[in-house]
Order: C-alpha cells, then structure tokens, then sequence
C-alpha cells in the first residue's frame, strides 16, 4: 500500500492504493474525473524526492506527492 | 532557508543577511526582494509551501553556487501577505560581480518554475488559485 | 545619486530606498552591495570621484530605466573605504521581474565600465591606482 | 584660451591654452612627455559632457576634461 496526497490547490485528500510503479499510480488516478484534468500539468516527488520516470518502482509505505502549476515570490 | 507566516521584515532579514556575512570576504551581495503589487483588485496574495522538496530544492541551489565560490540565502511567506508588503527575498552573496550577477538571476528564475509554492489571489476575503500565472514544474505531465 | 565620505551606511540607505517605493507599486527591488574585499594586503580602497559627468551617466540610466517602466538609485563613497566594509550600492526598482534582472546587470556593467571614479589601494597608508583593474572609458584614446 | 583639467590619478595642475578644436589639444598634449602616455587610454569631456569627436570645436572659456581609466564600485 502506497499513500498519495495533493498539494496546494487540488484540494483533494489524500488516498492509499496499491501499485508496484508511478505507470499503476498514473493509471488509478485517471480514473478520478476530480484528478484526471491536474495530471497533464503535475510533476510527482516520491518521498519528497522528485521522479521523473513512469517506470519508477514502489515500495510499501512510500509517499507519492502530486504537485501542481507553482508561482512562488 | 526561512519561511514566515505573513509578509516578510524586509529590513531585518537584509541586514541580518548582512551581518552574517560580513567577515566572510565576498565583494558583491544581490538580494531580490519581491513585494505584491496591487493589481487586479487584489487584497493580498497568499501561499502554500511544500516545505520538505523546497528544501530539497534549496540545498540544490546551495551546492551550485558554492560550486562557483558563491552561496545563496531565501525567505519566503506562508499564508496572506497583503498588497505593498513584501514575500520573497533571495540574494547571492560571491566574491565577483559577474558570478554574482548571474546567479542570482538563473536562481530567481528557477525560483519562479520549481519552487513548490502556490500563489492565490485573495479579493473579497476568498482565496483563488493564480492558476493564470502559474508554471508547471519541470517534469509535468509524468503521471498523463 | 548619493555620494559619501567613507563606507556607506549600507542598512540605512537599503532601508531608506525601500521606504521611499514603498507605496510605487513596483513589484521587484534589487540592490546591488560592493564591499571591500581584503586581498593584495590593502587596508582600504580609496576612490576619486568626478561629480559632473557622474551626475549625467547616472542621468541617462535614469531615462533609461523609466523607459522601461523601472528606477534606478545609486550611491557611492568618496575617499577611504576599509577592507569588509561597502562602497557602492545601485538598485533596481520594477514592477516586473524580468526587467529588474535585466536592467541591475546592465546598469552595474556599465557604471564598472563609464562611471567617472577612480579606485586606488591603500597600502601601509599609501594611495596607489588600481591601474590594472581599470578601464578606459567608452571614447578613450580620442586625444592620442 | 580654454582650460585643461586632468582628472584622478594623472595628478597635474590644469594649463590654459589656445585650441580651436580637441585636434589641437590633443597636439599640444602630445609635446608634454607626463601627459602623452595617458592620452591612448583617456577619454574627454568638454564642459562636463562627454565628446566623441576630434574635430568638435572650442569656444573660449570651455572646459576640457581628461578622464583616465575608471574603476568605481
């Protein structure tokens, strides 16, 4: 069990699933009509580290963070 | 790296940075100081900060500008910093002008595109995400 | 422009400059901070400076900057500036980053290139011109 | 008659002299020897306005100024 959380404006909670790469987290989110439409613009950060690989492989326990369009300063 | 809730004490955090630095013999200190204009109707603006992949972000930055013999310092707001205060300060301090002058712009800039931070319009009491003016990171669209 | 015997006040002078813009709307304020470095044995810097044409470089950058919707402000040190204290302060007023960044580079090039001062070291309490770390002004050589 | 002023670290008292143009100033420069090496490397003003043009022509009473490589900052 992998957990999922959305950051800043998403305003979604949080949600725990099962996926063994970011490809399963990818596939299960866009089955979320509330989530479908951020995924084309969010970048992804496992553990807070950032990912850039569909492919990356999880473990359970591992955080997957959904970052949407930022605009710091 | 320092993170404030509200708008920032300009002042102090200058000349703190300042003080800090002062025996460390660098010839050139760029701060950039970022304050919220008022614009379209606008109170005040607001942000939520990821803290954990900021710093992460942050101790990138360090690295590189101490690679150039150069160091980076950032103070940013969390929550509702109202029009003409301020919400972001970074600066460069380096031993050279020219090291100095172009770091602080690529560390500004990239500041701008990957920091994780969301600005939203406050007008009327309510909060709207500045979706308008907001970049996606590097690296979106992984998960389409 | 504002020129000084000494180091600059270099708290009161950033300070200063922000309180004057504070209600301008600009949105982005970079200063540019030049400090003694303690290099070559020197105990100060000393500098020369030609008020004159100094007032009408710093004049075109003025027109310059508004041209583009920005300010600039500058000041400087006359005579003897001790080693980790500041000589040279110019800053950048804009409401938008990107001229901001554009404009502090520009404008520091160019006054380390044309603004009218002459830099000397001070070792064991002679005054000695930097002549390698200078250069000729935009038109040298028109006389030779 | 126009004035001649060296300015920084050429430290010479300022000559009078007769000029009708730069041309001839830069003429008379040349015959004195502590002045010569500068000239390649200086710039000149003419009544605090910088001058790009050797033919530029004098009144009596201008100002020119010599300004030898700078360094502020």
């Amino acid at each position: 069990m992998i957990k999922v959380e959305f950051l800043g404006p998403i305003g979604k909670a949080p949600v725990e699933m099962e996926a063994k790469t970011l490809a399963d987290v990818s596939a299960k989110l866009k089955e979320d009509e509330t989530i479908a439409p951020w995924l084309s613009k969010c970048a992804v950060a496992v553990n807070d580290t950032m990912v850039k690989e569909l492919d990356f492989v999880l473990k359970s326990g591992d955080r997957v963070s959904i970052l949407p369009p930022v605009c710091g300063g | 790296m320092e993170l404030y809730n509200g708008p920032l004490d300009v002042k102090e955090i200058f000349g703190r940075w300042l003080d800090e630095e002062a025996e460390s013999n660098y010839g050139a200190y760029i701060p950039f100081v970022g304050t919220i204009r008022a614009e379209g109707g606008i109170e005040a603006l607001s942000f939520d900060i990821y803290e954990p992949v900021l710093k992460s972000w942050f101790d990138g930055w360090q690295r590189k500008a101490e690679a150039r013999g150069a160091i980076v310092k950032m103070a940013h707001s969390i929550g509702d910093v109202p029009v003409h205060t301020s919400s972001y300060i970074s600066a460069v301090f380096s031993p050279k002008r020219r090291v100095a002058l172009e770091l602080i712009d690529e560390f500004v800039e990239d500041f701008k595109a990957n920091a994780p931070i969301w600005k939203y319009d406050v007008i009327g009491g309510s909060r709207i995400y500045a979706e308008d003016r907001s970049t996606p990171m590097d690296g979106a669209g992984l998960l389409k």
